[in-house]
């Protein structure tokens, strides 16, 4: 019953809110970048490029504010390049993310060096600011700060449905669509196929990039490789959550939510073995989407390069 | 700042040419390794040697970059951490003539439970956290308010779990009633370096009425630090001096001096009293111990400090045996 | 004479080694329905997509209403009034049709769509042409008549002038093609000018003033249609005499060799898409299925190939009696089933693969020895289909992809043919296939009939149903409302029963 | 012939053009790191390919390489994309040296190795077939199955490890018995000395070679082949689609499995976590550089053989990470010149 206790408090809730928000930030990449044609999979590497260049920026200029701007750019320009790679050259999408992803790790670890001397970690920088909603004091409010104090977490909740209105309320969320199911058609009705593809791509760095903000700037540090993975769960949400922005966020919620359920279990001591607890995530999605998701169709043009000659 | 050391002075007889080869976190880690890297440090200014490091990371590239460093007529090769065991058995066998030295080194043991001694030009150089964690544990014990402590490891490892069954023995030595939380971030090396998860690890320990955390977890700690700051909890560091990381949060560090044991082997050898076999880092020979100075007097005080000391001597003693 | 609105002049385009227009001119004439005609890979769609802007021409000049086109693209075209209707429809499914036609133009507040403007704007554009589509229906949910009038839309909301149309009639069914032609009449009755590309050469003489014809990327001849006549113009086409209308001898028919009982398809949930067929076919028969795409054609042929097997819900297959319900694919196929797919790029061909391994596709383990595929042999086989059925790559070692639509039709073709088989499935055999082909293609059906194989027919081109079919049957929303014998019954009858009028 | 030279001859063009590119890249890295390129890259091939022991190193990276290599592209040929190589080669590997060390110590050299390749391969396919399962079965993706699973994988891997077969105070299993190490190449070469190369490389080559014909030369690569081209069409033409789907990640995870072979048979004689260090990831680019063509697999791994051994000699120098940077760029470098690079080729003939 401690378990139970412990999965309706508003601290376990908090906790899923924390550890979903770089998910759902790189989700929210992915869907602009997928819907638009372009496979994403160097998220992972736009996360960790963010999270670095947050870090150094902030270490360099003495500003979170700043830091997270580089953040955003480190996050724009590596997307830019898996956009050069994937749109100008059109090379394969999942090999230029990979390749990126490899990239990045090599980038920030040869950068690690040259400005923190540390092959694992960068000195400790300051972070974003938590603002004091509720006179701080007991635990509630506490908790209540830091859910809404914390404008990260507001501008994710914002970037949502920011997402969800751009893509499917405006004219250019509707050319987004049509490039990413049939470019052909798009090309014929006079719309710069590639040029839409540039941009959401680079949305999508941006948002990843923020992701990259919030690990680096929450943890006051860069530590290599701090992505962990987080890039490839993000992807799975996109397609889970069927290329919406609702659905990826949901998807993110459950993948935090797991996770923060696997702490819990972990801390109230039960007999589980940790590896098993461990597993809980992963295998949730694996069955969700054996079972309810099913098929689930991706833009038509996923994947495929445009020719616009 | 360039990897590659070169003593200043010039001395007369040749030098001691020592290569060292870093854990899977590489320098930087603010703990472990970086220990290791301040004791290659002092002995390049003090003792005048010459000095490479190699950071294979993770993989197989360790017997590798030993086998290497052999090749390159390196007098002494040092490796970093309990994963060496094999290769630097391996690599040290096919070269009589240089010596060899392993951190945590595993001294495996036969059918009979005695020792299986290294090779003769191997030194395992070993630590016994769990007496410093038992100390670490004590001192939780000792402070907390709420008789609910948290350890948070990286990799569910037997290292690890070193540390975390000395710490839970000091604490119930101290309290037998007293509730410890455990957490591991992992089950693969990158769990020493996820501070993402260990602050969401020691946030939702600290939600859960811990109010003090000892962590063994590498980079991963480093998250616990900011938990602790935001939360305005206390944590205990381990293998260096953590206390700069989270000034007025960090309630004592539980170090490993790898760098005094990598100095002191670095100068034996340079003596010519190298010897191999295991040379045991305790609380007694001052391998291990918990920091108690300046900055931490204030947050500790007197009478804990008193009470960790006897049980300090206890140990020393041997009136406290501390067991895994 | 009346202006000419359109002249290209002297149009070269080269696809590397491939010559597609070689030296082309045409004239159109303002408010003429000017129709272009060739063989397949004659060069048509590359030269509609030059006045388009999608390709640029290696050499040639673009005039339109007099003014010579320096740079063109699409959209430079639609400034000068030109609108397109692919081959190919450039229709995105999950949009709506509203979405589909104002995409790149949008009726906007703001950075927002404004979605009612852009309805009511639709709404009259096809209440002005007749062309009766709901604009805020999805694209996947219509039939290939209305993405068919979408297209139309979605080219006279940009304020055509001069429509383009590449084979318009291809996938259309008589009733729908007959709508159309009222379209293209409106159009023409309110200032447009048409450009049309059909393979069909009695539509070009409805509805066509004058006609084009193109071999090999050049202009053989621009003629007046009321001066010609479709012999001439085949004869045009290909360069000989061409058989327009199959002819065959009266059925020998023998045994029963397909039967089917009591076969049930579902579509969704309780949605049936074949509601208790049955019917059979004997030895030197041809059954004709006759219907309005989307009636339960695709899912017959699935049913009978053993695709897509969970969604049957009940029947027997029996092939000479053999029960083959619950066979594999290719089971049926090793028991004498062969099958020309209706859709050859969907599931006729890999297009990735050589025109040699498409041509033992499904019958490679007659191509194998110990496990190893026999390249000699194949190499050969495939050689001698080439020249017995007249494909024509356009060098050697081509993949399929790179064929003309009628040269891989005939691959498909050669392919079905040359296997041994009882029982044929010729769906859409003919579709998009020049004159010369479907001569051909019609000869070879016939011959397979009068050796004796049961062979069934899917087709949406009436005409063909009726020469080549001893039988038909009507499929209307999954059930057969009728049977009748082909040589008593033509295409109004027919058209009739499609619309779901059982008994006349 | 003429064509088919200047066909061999881009494929060739392309690499080294990438390879070039890829060098004055991290040129501007080392300048930063304010050491001359000359002198590293001088220090790289001497550490590996013009020194003896160097090339038996680089040998002992290719093999691994090669098997994850050829993993990814066989599943690429058949239309799916296997990241899995992670957990399939763990479960692969952690099999092979649980047979090796549990196997009598009396069973005959040949037939001891032949069980724990066996078992790897198998352990490995297992754990490719699942996705392979799921999607025939239900249609889920492939890419997001095979991730989730090399996190299920090793934490189970690591379970059992760590609960019932580790050697106490370690993470690795205990050694497989001497019948079933795999010679080391300096048997045979004596120059190769003291290096871990091993008869595993033979395998791996033997196993690309095997791979070559499976896909190319027989029935059943010819309808892997179609399926990875138009699953509709394969379909149609009475091909088991679904078996092709899950066959294909059965062998693809097989291959996968005999990653660690290398490393059991051929090097430690044991099992031990975190041994592969994301062996299973470079094993996208090995395929993707290689053209998911055997041939190219094989030299692409021994590409990145060279460099990731180079890494270790460089790292006295600069920092090690310049090697991973200088694969990236290689990797993008090909695949952004491929298309682009072949129109102006097409363009100029
Ligand atoms: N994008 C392309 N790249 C290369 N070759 C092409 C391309 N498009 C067409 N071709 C080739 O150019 C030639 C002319 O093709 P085109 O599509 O104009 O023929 P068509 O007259 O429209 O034929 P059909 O009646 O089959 O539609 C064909 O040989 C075709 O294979
Ligand atoms: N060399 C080529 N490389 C790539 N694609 C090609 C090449 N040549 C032709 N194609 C493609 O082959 C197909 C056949 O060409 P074409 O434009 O003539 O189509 P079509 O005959 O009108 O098709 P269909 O009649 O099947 O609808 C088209 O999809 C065309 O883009
Ligand atoms: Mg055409
Ligand atoms: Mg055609």
């Amino acid at each position: 019953m401690a378990i139970l206790n412990g999965i309706f408090s508003l601290a376990f809730l908090i906790q899923l809110i924390r550890i979903s928000v770089p998910y759902v930030l790189a989700a929210m990449g992915g869907v602009f970048s997928e819907r638009s044609g372009v496979t994403n999979i160097a998220l992972e590497g736009i996360i960790l490029n963010g999270a670095f260049g947050s870090v150094l920026g902030t270490y360099l200029t003495g500003s979170p504010l700043y830091g997270a701007l580089a953040g955003v750019i480190a996050g724009m320009l590596t997307a830019l390049l898996h956009a050069v790679i994937s749109i100008r050259f059109r090379a394969d999408q999942i090999i230029s993310g990979v390749a990126i992803n490899l990239l990045s790790v090599g980038l920030t670890k040869f950068f690690l060096k040259i400005f923190f001397d540390s092959s694992s970690n960068s000195s400790r920088v300051e972070g974003i600011k938590v603002f004091q909603i509720l006179p701080p004091g007991n635990g509630f409010s506490d908790m209540i700060n830091q859910l809404v104090g914390n404008p990260m977490i507001m501008l994710t909740l914002f970037i949502v449905v920011f997402s969800h209105i751009i893509i499917f309320k405006t004219v250019f969320g509707l050319r987004l669509r049509a490039v990413g199911e049939h470019p052909e058609a798009a090309d014929t009705l006079g719309i710069r196929v590639n040029v839409m593809r540039y941009v959401c791509v680079i949305i999508s760095g941006a948002l990843a990039g923020l992701a990259g903000v919030w690990l680096g700037l929450d943890q006051h540090q860069f530590t290599d490789g701090m992505s962990n993975g987080r890039g490839f769960i993000a992807i799975a949400a996109v397609i889970f959550g069927k290329w919406n922005p609702y659905g990826a966020a949901l998807a993110c919620l459950l993948f935090g939510g797991s996770e923060a359920l696997q702490i819990t279990l972990q801390s109230s001591g039960s007999n589980i073995p940790t590896q098993f607890i461990q597993m809980i995530p992963y295998l949730l999605t694996m069955i969700a989407l054996a079972g309810f998701i099913g098929k689930s169709t991706s833009p038509a043009a996923l994947g495929k390069a445009y020719d616009e000659d | 700042n360039k990897p590659e050391i070169k003593n200043a002075s010039t001395g007369d007889k040749p030098k001691l040419r020592v290569g060292l080869v870093f854990d899977v976190g590489g320098r930087g880690d603010k703990s472990f390794n970086d220990s290791a890297y301040n004791g290659l440090q002092r002995a390049i200014k003090n003792l005048g040697i010459e000095a490479q490091y190699v950071e294979p990371g993770e993989g197989s590239d360790r017997s590798s970059a030993l086998n290497r460093l052999a090749a390159q007529n390196f007098d002494l090769i040092i490796g970093i951490g309990f994963i060496f065991t094999d290769d630097i058995t391996n690599v040290a066998k096919k070269h009589p003539e240089r010596k060899f030295a392993g951190v945590d080194f595993v001294v495996n043991q036969d059918k009979d439970g005695k020792d299986i001694p290294p090779p003769s030009n191997v030194a395992a150089l070993k630590f016994k956290e769990e007496e410093g964690s038992y100390m670490a544990g004590a001192l939780a014990a000792l402070k907390t308010k709420t008789n609910k402590i948290g350890f948070i490891g990286g990799m569910d490892i037997p290292l690890i779990h070193k540390f975390e069954s000395g710490y839970k023995s000091g604490a119930k030595m101290i309290n037998p009633n007293i509730e410890v939380i455990s957490n591991y971030a992992g089950v693969t090396g990158a769990a020493f370096k996820d501070p993402a998860k260990g602050k969401e690890l020691a946030t939702s320990q600290y939600n859960n009425g811990v109010d003090i955390i000892y962590h063994a977890s590498g980079s991963t700690g480093l998250g616990v630090f900011e938990a602790a700051r935001n939360l305005k909890k206390l944590a205990i560091g381990v293998d260096s001096d953590q206390y700069s990381e989270a000034p007025g949060f960090i309630l004592s560090s539980m170090v490993k001096k790898v760098d005094v044991a990598i100095y002191d082997i670095i100068k034996d050898t340079i003596d010519g009293k190298f010897s191999g076999g295991a040379k045991i880092f305790g609380l007694k020979q001052g391998g291990v111990s918990l920091i108690y100075d300046e900055h931490n007097k204030a947050l500790i005080g007197d009478t804990v400090h008193k009470k960790l000391e006897e049980i300090n001597n206890k140990i020393n003693n041997g009136l406290i045996k501390v067991t895994l | 004479m009346a202006e000419n609105i359109i002249e290209l002049k002297n149009i070269v385009k080269r696809f590397g080694k491939v010559l597609a227009n070689n030296n082309i001119n045409i004239a159109v004439r303002k408010g003429e329905v000017h129709a272009i005609v060739g063989e397949n890979g004659a060069g048509k769609s590359t030269l509609m997509k030059i006045l388009y802007g999608l390709y640029h021409p290696d050499e040639g000049q673009i005039i339109i209403n007099g003014e010579t086109i320096i740079k063109n693209s699409p959209k430079n075209a639609v400034k000068h009034g030109i609108g397109m209707v692919h081959q190919h429809f450039m229709l995105i499914p999950p949009l709506t049709v509203a979405e589909n036609v104002i995409l790149g133009m949008e009726t906007s507040k703001g950075p927002f769509v404004d979605i009612n403007t852009a309805n009511q704007r639709i709404k009259k554009l096809s209440d002005d042409f007749n062309l009766h589509i709901d604009p805020s229906k999805k694209i996947e949910d219509l039939s290939v008549g209305e993405n068919q009038r979408v297209e139309i839309i979605k080219v006279l909301y940009r304020g055509a002038n001069i429509l383009i149309l590449d084979e318009p009639t291809a996938v259309l069914t008589p009733k729908e093609v007959e709508d159309f032609f009222k379209v293209i009449k409106s159009l023409i009755a309110q200032g447009k000018t048409v450009i049309i590309i059909t393979h069909k050469l009695d539509e070009i003489m409805e509805i066509s003033d004058r006609i084009t014809i193109i071999k090999h990327g050049e202009t053989v001849d621009t003629i007046n249609t009321k001066d010609t006549s479709p012999k001439e113009i085949a004869r045009m086409m290909v360069g000989r005499d061409v058989l327009l209308q199959a002819e065959k001898k009266v059925a020998q028919t023998g045994k029963v060799i397909l039967d089917v009982k009591n076969l049930s398809v579902t579509k969704s949930k309780d949605v049936l898409a074949l509601d208790n067929l049955n019917f059979e076919i004997k030895a030197g028969e041809v059954l004709g299925f006759a219907g309005v795409e989307g009636n339960g054609q695709t899912e017959l042929i699935e049913a009978l190939m053993g695709l897509n097997t969970e969604k049957i819900k009940s029947g027997k297959i029996l092939l000479e009696g053999n029960d083959l319900s619950n066979s594999l694919t290719k089971e049926r196929l090793e028991q004498g089933f062969s099958h020309i797919p209706e859709d050859r790029h969907k599931r006729g061909l890999v297009l990735e693969y050589q025109n040699s391994d498409n041509l033992i596709l499904g019958q490679q383990h007659n191509f194998t020895r110990t496990g190893l595929l026999d390249r000699i042999g194949i190499d050969e086989h495939s050689e001698r289909l080439i020249k017995e059925f007249d494909v024509r790559p356009p060098h050697k070692e081509v993949l399929s992809g790179g064929l003309s639509g009628g040269n891989q039709q005939k691959i498909i073709i050669a392919r079905e043919f040359f296997r041994k088989f009882k029982f044929l499935i010729a769906a859409q055999p003919t579709r998009g296939v020049d004159i010369g082909a479907i001569e051909f293609i019609h000869k070879q059906i016939i011959k397979a009939r009068d050796e004796g194989k049961a062979i069934l027919l899917v087709s949406a081109e009436l005409n063909e149903i009726i020469s080549l079919s001893d039988r038909i049957a009507v499929l209307y929303k999954g059930k057969i409302v009728k049977i009748v014998d082909a040589d008593k019954t033509n295409k109004n009858e027919l058209g009739m029963y499609m619309t779901g009028a059982s008994n006349g | 012939m003429d064509k088919l030279n200047k066909k061999i001859l881009i494929e060739f063009i392309i690499p080294i053009f990438a390879v070039l590119l890829a060098l004055i890249f991290s040129d501007i890295l080392i300048l930063i790191y304010k050491e001359s390129p000359l002198k590293i890259y001088k220090l790289l091939l001497e550490g590996t390919i013009f020194n003896s022991y160097g090339i038996g190193q680089v040998i002992f990276k290719t093999t691994p390489l090669i098997f994850s290599g050829l993993a990814v592209a066989f599943a690429f040929r058949t239309g799916l994309f296997n990241i899995g190589g992670e957990g399939q080669l763990y479960m692969g590997t952690f099999v092979t040296a649980v047979i090796g060390a549990y196997l009598p110590d009396s069973i005959p050299r040949f037939l001891a190795v032949i069980l724990c390749l066996l078992g790897g391969f198998l352990a490995g396919g297992l754990i490719g077939f699942i996705p392979g399962f799921l999607k025939a079965k239900t249609g889920s993706h492939e890419v997001i199955n095979t991730i989730m699973l090399n996190f299920i994988v090793l934490a189970f891997i690591n379970y059992l490890l760590v609960t019932y077969f580790r050697v106490p105070e370690t993470l690795h299993t205990k050694e497989i018995i001497s019948n079933a190490h795999l010679a080391r190449l300096s048997e045979f070469i004596p120059a190769l000395d003291s290096t871990y190369a091993s008869l595993a490389f033979v395998i791996a080559i033997l196993t690309a070679i095997v791979v070559y014909v499976i896909l190319w030369k027989t029935k059943f690569g010819y309808e892997l082949r179609a399926v990875g081209h138009n699953p509709e069409a394969a379909a149609t033409a009475g091909i088991n689609v679904k078996k092709c789907i899950m066959m294909s990640m059965a062998i693809s995870g097989g291959l996968a499995g005999l990653i660690g072979l290398n490393y059991v048979l051929g090097d430690k004689y044991y099992f031990e976590e975190g041994f592969s260090s994301g062996l299973g990831f470079m094993g996208i680019a090995v395929a993707l550089l290689g053209r998911n063509h055997p041939l190219g697999v094989v030299i692409a791994a021994f590409l990145f053989g060279v460099l990731s051994e180079g890494g270790l000699v460089i790292n006295a120098v600069v920092p090690k990470e310049l090697v991973d940077i200088l694969q990236a760029i290689v990797i993008i470098c090909v695949v952004a010149s491929t298309t682009e690079v072949r129109k102006i080729l097409a363009r100029g003939k």
